[in-house]
């Protein structure tokens, strides 16, 4: 049950990921996205990891997929799919990640992790919580500024002035 | 320290060239008066100059020394003695008649009389410098404008006649800065100071007295010039602007003698004893070789160039003889020559500027034509041939009476140079003879007599040549003290 | 006066300066003036000469001229009997030349300026007679010669004249040398050049006689050179191009006699030195000769006087070479008054005829009454004859010859007396007697104005009687006025006198019998020796001698010199200048092709690396990207193989 | 039974997906699509390693946030430099946009 969870959210992560790098219609790469974040966001339940799933959604799908969407459709009339959407070096980029992947296994395959074993379900929202605002409160404030900043920066960037 | 009145000197022609500098291109006689205004006053400097000069004695005069460059030794030293207060006097005056006489130049005024303040200030430099490297810079910055003199202003082989004075007297200069390096580092603890080199001649070795009298000779000689190294000086003068030539004859040509006397006799007085009789036969073959090649000229400025060589040649044939008497005749014969020549070259200029020709012999029989100029010039023709009265006479005399009593030179060195004074009124009456005398030459029918401004220039000079060949004395006391001075020092 | 003898010589030179600067326009003023000097200072020689008859001094002045270490020449003045002498001569004769100028240079453009020149040679000529040393003198000699140059040159638009005064004034300045030369010797040997302390120094033997030779024969080219001597005498000649009245001053009576002046203060030396004596003995005897000779036929009056000029001046060089300084002295004097009056005769003549060819003259004595007189009077003063002045002093010249027994000498100088004799009355006998053989010459002559005639007059007269101050019997006569050492007096010797005479009248009675009589055909003559009248006609080929060989010798060595100026020494510095800038072609080429070569080459190969290299910057991001992985995938396969 | 290791060659995979359109996507918006594909992919490591090596920390969680929220900030710049292109160069595709080009 559990194996046969996790190997149909990986088939709709690739496919939906293979989807996204490979449509003609950005738009469309765009929706398969957001399939693949759900489908990531399923995985994370497998994980355990309640909270960051719920991130995931309301995050990726929610904010930052639909912020694509918008710049899809502000720069939409440059965005047809009568143009070439790939590059001149798919062909190398396949044979890199080819041999990027082959390595990345191997290396996976090759280390000995010590795995701890299983722990039961528990909900991790409150854990969670309290780490931030102890032991991370500082890399937490500081990512909230970095938030900011961004926000203003990409204020800047795109003002019309 | 009183009035720093040799500073004044070398300073008033420069800040004459930079007010000349600043003055519009086109105002060319605001130009010219305010350059003769101001060598004006330089000159007015230099007759100050001799007339507080105390002849009586060999003492440094007008001494101002300020520390310059203390790493190197090098003080801001003025002074003068008996060796450089008539060269001085020459210089005011021929750089103030020059000017003078170059009111008739029409190309590039501004230029023109801002490189010749700049002339002036270099020559009264190397003559009133008393330290090796202000000397050195001075000798240098007075070549420059000479170069360019020469170069832009002159007749029709400038470029030529510019280069090669330029080359040759680098050439010089460069012998001499190797013996100012030699001297410099020789001397312990290193200095630049003249009178401070000439006070330790006594510790140089006979063999370093040898080569570096020998570079400093050479970088003299070339200046002087000395034969063989004389042959810029005929293209030099035949190229250059009256004016130019004026000072080139009048006053140059007296640095290489000048140097000389003030570097290279006290600095090496073994040297100066060993290389006695090569530096006489210079001094005779100079005469003779002068006077002949004189003779063979058929241009007028050319003549006196050569003129000018054998005159040289009795200054060497002076100097050689380690004599007052001979030293005293150099000295003479160098403020003599620029007196003479230097009229000379004016009143060949003057000739020129009529007829645009120099050639001896498109001339003939202007005695008739120009009586004045004709009896000028014959007076300072005289003058050169050496006729008791004017003042090359003294200096001759002098000379071979210094030169027969010496002990370091062959009598028929002397005798042989005795030569010289029938060669020169051989070539000197050749020229007035070509010139002025004989059937009178149509051509030049419409030939005007000298004019007042011309006058103006030669005037003085042949008022100086007489006065001092008929009472020397007024040149001889001034110099003789600091003659003596140096033949003690070197003949001990 | 003595002790102001400088005005003397101050007067003219201020009469110079007066005329050249105010004067040069106004004719009369500046002759006034000019006269107004030289008589002035004709009376205060007279005063001196006076004074110095009651003290023979010498009386010594000195000024201080220059005084440096080593080297003291005083302006000194030697004033002593023959310094008197000369004054009287110079002065006279200047005189009667001044005033006789008045008359000859008249309508001449430059007369001030003439007269302003003579002034100045007046103050030349004494001052050279007052100098008191060697170095004055030397001084003074060489501005004789300047106003020599100028007057002879004085009509310089003729080619002649200004040649002739180049030659006078260069010839002069070769004998000049000896002079210098000898004056160095002698102040080496001696410290001083005044007169007094260098005869006192040879007196007291403090020369080497050795010296004093060379010193008195060097100071004897002087002489030879001012005086016209052998072999320099080519220039005298020449110079009568100049206007009359110069010849008869400066040419003949003055400054050619300076050089027996200088022999006469050389005397100390002569005395001395056998050698030096017997050198200027001699050049005076061939002198003599050898210009009578020439003055034997020559044709133009003015070149015969000039010859028999250069012959009188070897007489007295002769005689004061054999000693006879009272003697030379005396014929100096007697022959600068008959001298001039020939001269100004001729001047007179020539002024009348307008030639000076005595062939085309004759008969003129009933044209020129005056001249012809006063002529055949200095004529017969100079041939010498009993009583006339010429008589004495050529009689004194004998007796000091024979008394120092240089009989071949003494025989020479008769012959001379002989032909000077002759060609005198040749000439006289050829102008001034016979048919006019120039009729045209003849009917223009005319005698002179007052000016010129009087000066002769008055010359005419000191040519009959200046001499009978010699006369040997006189007890306190000249010889005991100008002597050296101690007064020299010899008694009449009446065989010279004779001898003398005899040979005078020979001569006259040959050129009366070839030109006055014509018994004798002097064409016919001349045909007969054709050599020798060839040889002396030609004038013993000495201009041609020297034209072949020292001139023509000195212009091809200042070519030879000029063309080694050029052509060696300038060439070597051209060369070097050439070989400079031929070394830095080489140089350049090397630079070029090498050291900027490799330079290039560098900046070359950067630029074709980087050419090649900046084509990976492409700008494409994702091409950085790819080389990024690429590095990752490397750096992998790099940990793990 | 699924390990640690079917995470990690998953996340792997993903990755290597994202490389893939970064390298190869014109259009920037697709670029960054890539970027937050490989974003996710690391995330997927951050929780499984979480899970299987240090169960009781959440330390992976905690960094799976801090990376989320990196990636929204990137997204947000990102995309407005996009906007930026759109408006000054009237394009959206990188490789057009290479001004750095030698």
């Amino acid at each position: 049950m559990e194996t046969g969870i996790f190997y149909i959210l990986a088939a709709i992560i690739l496919t939906s990921a293979l989807m996204v790098v490979s449509l003609r219609n950005i738009f469309h790469s765009a929706l398969m996205l957001i399939l693949c974040f759900f489908a990531v966001a399923g995985l994370y339940i497998t994980l355990d990891a309640d909270f960051l799933a719920a991130v995931q959604v309301l995050i990726y799908v929610g904010a930052v997929t639909i912020l694509m969407i918008f710049a899809v459709m502000v720069t939409h009339q440059l965005t047809g799919t009568t143009m070439r959407q790939v590059n001149e070096q798919p062909i190398p980029a396949a044979l890199i990640i080819i041999v990027l992947f082959i390595l990345l296994a191997i290396a996976i395959t090759q280390t000995g992790f010590e795995v701890i074993g299983k722990f039961p379900l528990m909900p991790t929202v409150a854990a969670i919580g309290t780490a931030l605002m102890t032991v991370y409160v500082l890399p937490f404030e500081i990512v909230s500024l970095v938030l900011l900043v961004a926000l203003i920066g990409a204020i800047i960037i795109a003002r019309r002035d | 320290m009183d009035f720093p009145l040799l500073t004044y000197m070398i300073f008033v022609p420069l800040v004459g060239m930079v007010v000349v500098m600043v003055m519009k291109k086109e105002a060319h006689n605001a130009i010219r008066y305010t350059s003769a205004f101001f060598s004006f006053i330089t000159f007015i400097f230099s007759c100050i100059l001799v007339a507080r000069y105390d002849g009586s004695t060999a003492q440094l005069q007008f001494v101002e020394k300020v520390s310059w460059i203390p790493s190197l030794g090098a003080n801001y030293f003025l002074g003068a003695d008996g060796i450089s207060v008539p060269m001085l006097f020459l210089t005011g005056l021929l750089s103030f008649l020059s000017i003078v006489a170059s009111f008739g130049i029409t190309n590039r005024v501004k230029e023109y009389f801002a490189f010749f303040l700049l002339l002036e200030v270099g020559m009264v430099g190397v003559f009133s410098a008393l330290d090796l490297f202000l000397f050195y810079i001075f000798w240098e910055v007075m070549l420059v404008p000479m170069y360019f003199l020469i170069g832009v202003w002159g007749g029709p082989r400038k470029e030529y006649a510019a280069i090669k004075f330029f080359l040759y007297t680098l050439f010089g200069s460069v012998l001499m800065l190797v013996g100012i390096i030699a001297l410099y580092f020789f001397a312990e603890p290193h200095t630049l100071d003249m009178m401070e080199l000439i006070r330790r001649s006594s510790t140089y070795g006979h063999t370093f007295q040898l080569i570096v009298f020998a570079a400093f000779f050479i970088g003299f000689a070339i200046k002087v010039p000395v034969w063989p190294f004389h042959t810029w000086l005929p293209d030099a003068h035949v190229e250059a602007p009256t004016a130019v030539s004026v000072i080139l004859a009048g006053v140059l040509l007296k640095m290489g003698t000048y140097g000389l006397m003030r570097v290279s006799y006290p600095m090496f007085p073994k040297a100066a004893v060993y290389y006695a009789t090569p530096i006489a036969l210079l001094g005779l073959i100079a005469i003779i070789y002068g006077a002949f090649v004189s003779m063979a000229q058929k241009d007028l400025k050319k003549l006196v160039a050569y003129s000018s060589v054998s005159h040289m040649g009795y200054c060497m044939l002076g100097l050689a003889a380690l004599t007052t008497a001979g030293f005293t005749g150099c000295m003479f014969q160098m403020f003599s020559h620029g007196v003479l020549t230097g009229a000379m070259f004016l009143l060949v200029g003057v000739l020129y500027d009529r007829t645009h020709t120099r050639e001896i012999a498109a001339f003939g029989g202007l005695g008739a034509k120009i009586p004045l100029y004709t009896g000028i010039f014959t007076l300072f023709g005289m003058g050169s041939l050496g006729l008791p009265g004017l003042s090359g006479f003294v200096s001759e005399f002098m000379i071979f009476v210094g030169a027969f009593n010496s002990t370091y030179i062959q009598k028929w060195i002397v005798i042989l140079a005795i030569l010289g004074v029938v060669l020169t009124a051989g070539y000197i009456l050749r020229m007035i003879q070509n010139v002025f005398l004989g059937p009178f030459n149509t051509r030049w029918e419409g030939l005007t007599e000298i004019n007042g401004r011309e006058l103006f220039t030669v005037i003085p000079l042949a008022v100086l040549t007489i006065l001092i060949g008929v009472y020397p004395k007024l040149l001889v006391n001034m110099i003789t003290a600091s003659m003596d001075n140096v033949v003690k020092m070197i003949t001990g | 006066m003595i002790k102001y003898s400088y005005i003397i010589a101050f007067l003219p030179l201020l009469s110079y300066v007066l005329i050249v600067f105010f004067f040069s326009k106004r004719e009369k003023t500046a002759s006034g003036i000019a006269i107004t000097a030289v008589v002035s200072s004709f009376v205060l020689s007279l005063i001196a000469l006076f004074e110095t008859l009651a003290d023979h001094g010498p009386h010594i002045f000195e000024y201080e001229w220059i005084v440096i270490p080593g080297l003291k020449l005083p302006l000194s003045i030697f004033f002593d009997p023959l310094t008197a002498v000369m004054l009287m001569v110079v002065t006279i004769v200047s005189s009667c030349v001044h005033i006789y100028s008045l008359g000859y240079m008249h309508g001449d453009p430059r007369f001030s300026r003439f007269y302003a020149y003579l002034s100045l040679f007046t103050f030349s000529m004494l001052g050279l007679v007052l100098s008191g040393s060697f170095f004055v003198t030397f001084i003074f000699w060489e501005l004789v010669g300047l106003t020599s140059y100028l007057l002879i040159g004085f009509w310089f638009e003729k080619k002649v004249a200004s040649d002739a005064g180049k030659k006078a004034f260069i010839t002069t300045k070769i004998g000049d040398l000896g002079f210098l030369a000898g004056l160095l010797v002698l102040y080496w040997a001696a410290g001083t050049l005044n007169y007094s302390e260098v005869y006192h120094q040879i007196e007291e033997n403090q020369i080497p006689a050795i010296i004093l030779t060379a010193a008195g024969i060097l100071i004897f080219c002087g002489a030879i050179g001012k005086s016209a001597q052998f072999p320099l005498h080519v220039w005298l000649p020449d110079a009568m191009e100049g206007p009359t009245p110069v010849s008869a001053l400066i040419h003949a009576a003055t400054m050619v006699a300076a050089g027996v002046y200088l022999t006469a203060r050389i005397m100390s030396i002569i005395v001395v030195s056998h050698t030096a004596a017997m050198t200027i003995a001699y050049i005076g005897a061939i002198t003599a000769f050898m210009a009578a000779s020439i003055g034997l036929v020559q044709n133009d009056i003015k070149r015969v006087l000039a010859y028999s000029t250069v012959s009188q001046l070897g007489y007295m060089i002769m005689a004061l070479g054999v000693s006879g300084y009272t003697a030379g002295t005396f014929h100096l004097m007697t022959h600068a008054f008959f001298k001039a009056l020939l001269f100004l005769g001729a001047g007179s003549v020539i002024h009348a005829a307008h030639t000076n060819d005595i062939q085309q003259m004759g008969g003129l004595a009933k044209k020129m009454p005056i001249t012809s007189k006063t002529f055949f009077i200095a004529s017969l003063s100079i041939a010498g004859i009993f009583p006339l002045s010429g008589f004495w002093s050529k009689d004194e010249i004998f007796a000091s010859i024979y008394h120092e027994g240089h009989y071949f000498l003494l025989a020479l100088a008769v012959l001379v007396a002989g032909m000077t004799a002759f060609y005198m009355f040749r000439l006289c006998f050829l102008t001034f007697t016979g048919e006019a053989r120039d009729y045209h010459v003849y009917e223009h002559a005319h005698e002179s104005p007052k000016t010129m005639t009087y000066p002769l007059i008055f010359l005419a007269f000191l040519s009959i009687f200046a001499g009978w101050v010699g006369m040997p019997w006189l007890e306190h006569g000249y010889s005991s006025f100008v002597y050296f050492e101690h007064p020299h007096h010899a008694a009449a010797n009446y065989v010279l006198m004779i001898v003398g005479t005899i040979a005078a009248l020979s001569g006259i009675f040959l050129a009366y019998q070839m030109y006055y009589k014509r018994a004798i055909d002097p064409v016919k003559m001349g045909a007969r020796f054709k050599p020798v009248y060839t040889f002396i006609y030609n004038k013993w080929y000495f201009d041609e001698l020297y034209m072949g060989t020292v001139i023509k010798f000195a212009y091809w060595f200042m070519e030879v010199l000029y063309r080694f100026d050029q052509g060696v020494i300038d060439w070597f510095v051209n060369f070097v200048g050439r070989f400079g800038m031929f070394n830095s072609r080489v140089w350049q080429t090397f630079d070029v092709y090498v050291v900027d070569g490799a330079v290039n080459g560098a900046g070359f190969m950067t630029r074709w690396f980087a050419g090649g290299l900046r084509k990976i910057q492409t700008g494409a991001v994702q091409n950085y990207a790819f080389v990024i992985f690429l590095g990752v995938v490397l750096l992998m396969l790099f940990k793990m193989i | 039974m699924v390990t640690l290791e079917h995470y990690l060659i998953l996340s792997a995979l993903l990755f290597c997906v994202g490389i893939f359109g970064l390298l190869t996507r014109r259009n920037a918006v697709g670029v960054l699509m890539s970027i937050e594909l490989m974003f996710n992919s690391a995330n997927i490591n951050f929780i499984a390693f979480s899970k299987f090596i240090t169960p009781e920390a959440l330390t992976g969680q905690i960094f799976a946030i801090f990376v989320i929220t990196i990636a929204a900030a990137e997204a947000t710049v990102g995309l407005a430099i996009v906007v930026l292109m759109y408006r000054n160069f009237n394009a959206v595709n990188v490789d057009k946009i290479n001004f750095m080009k030698w």
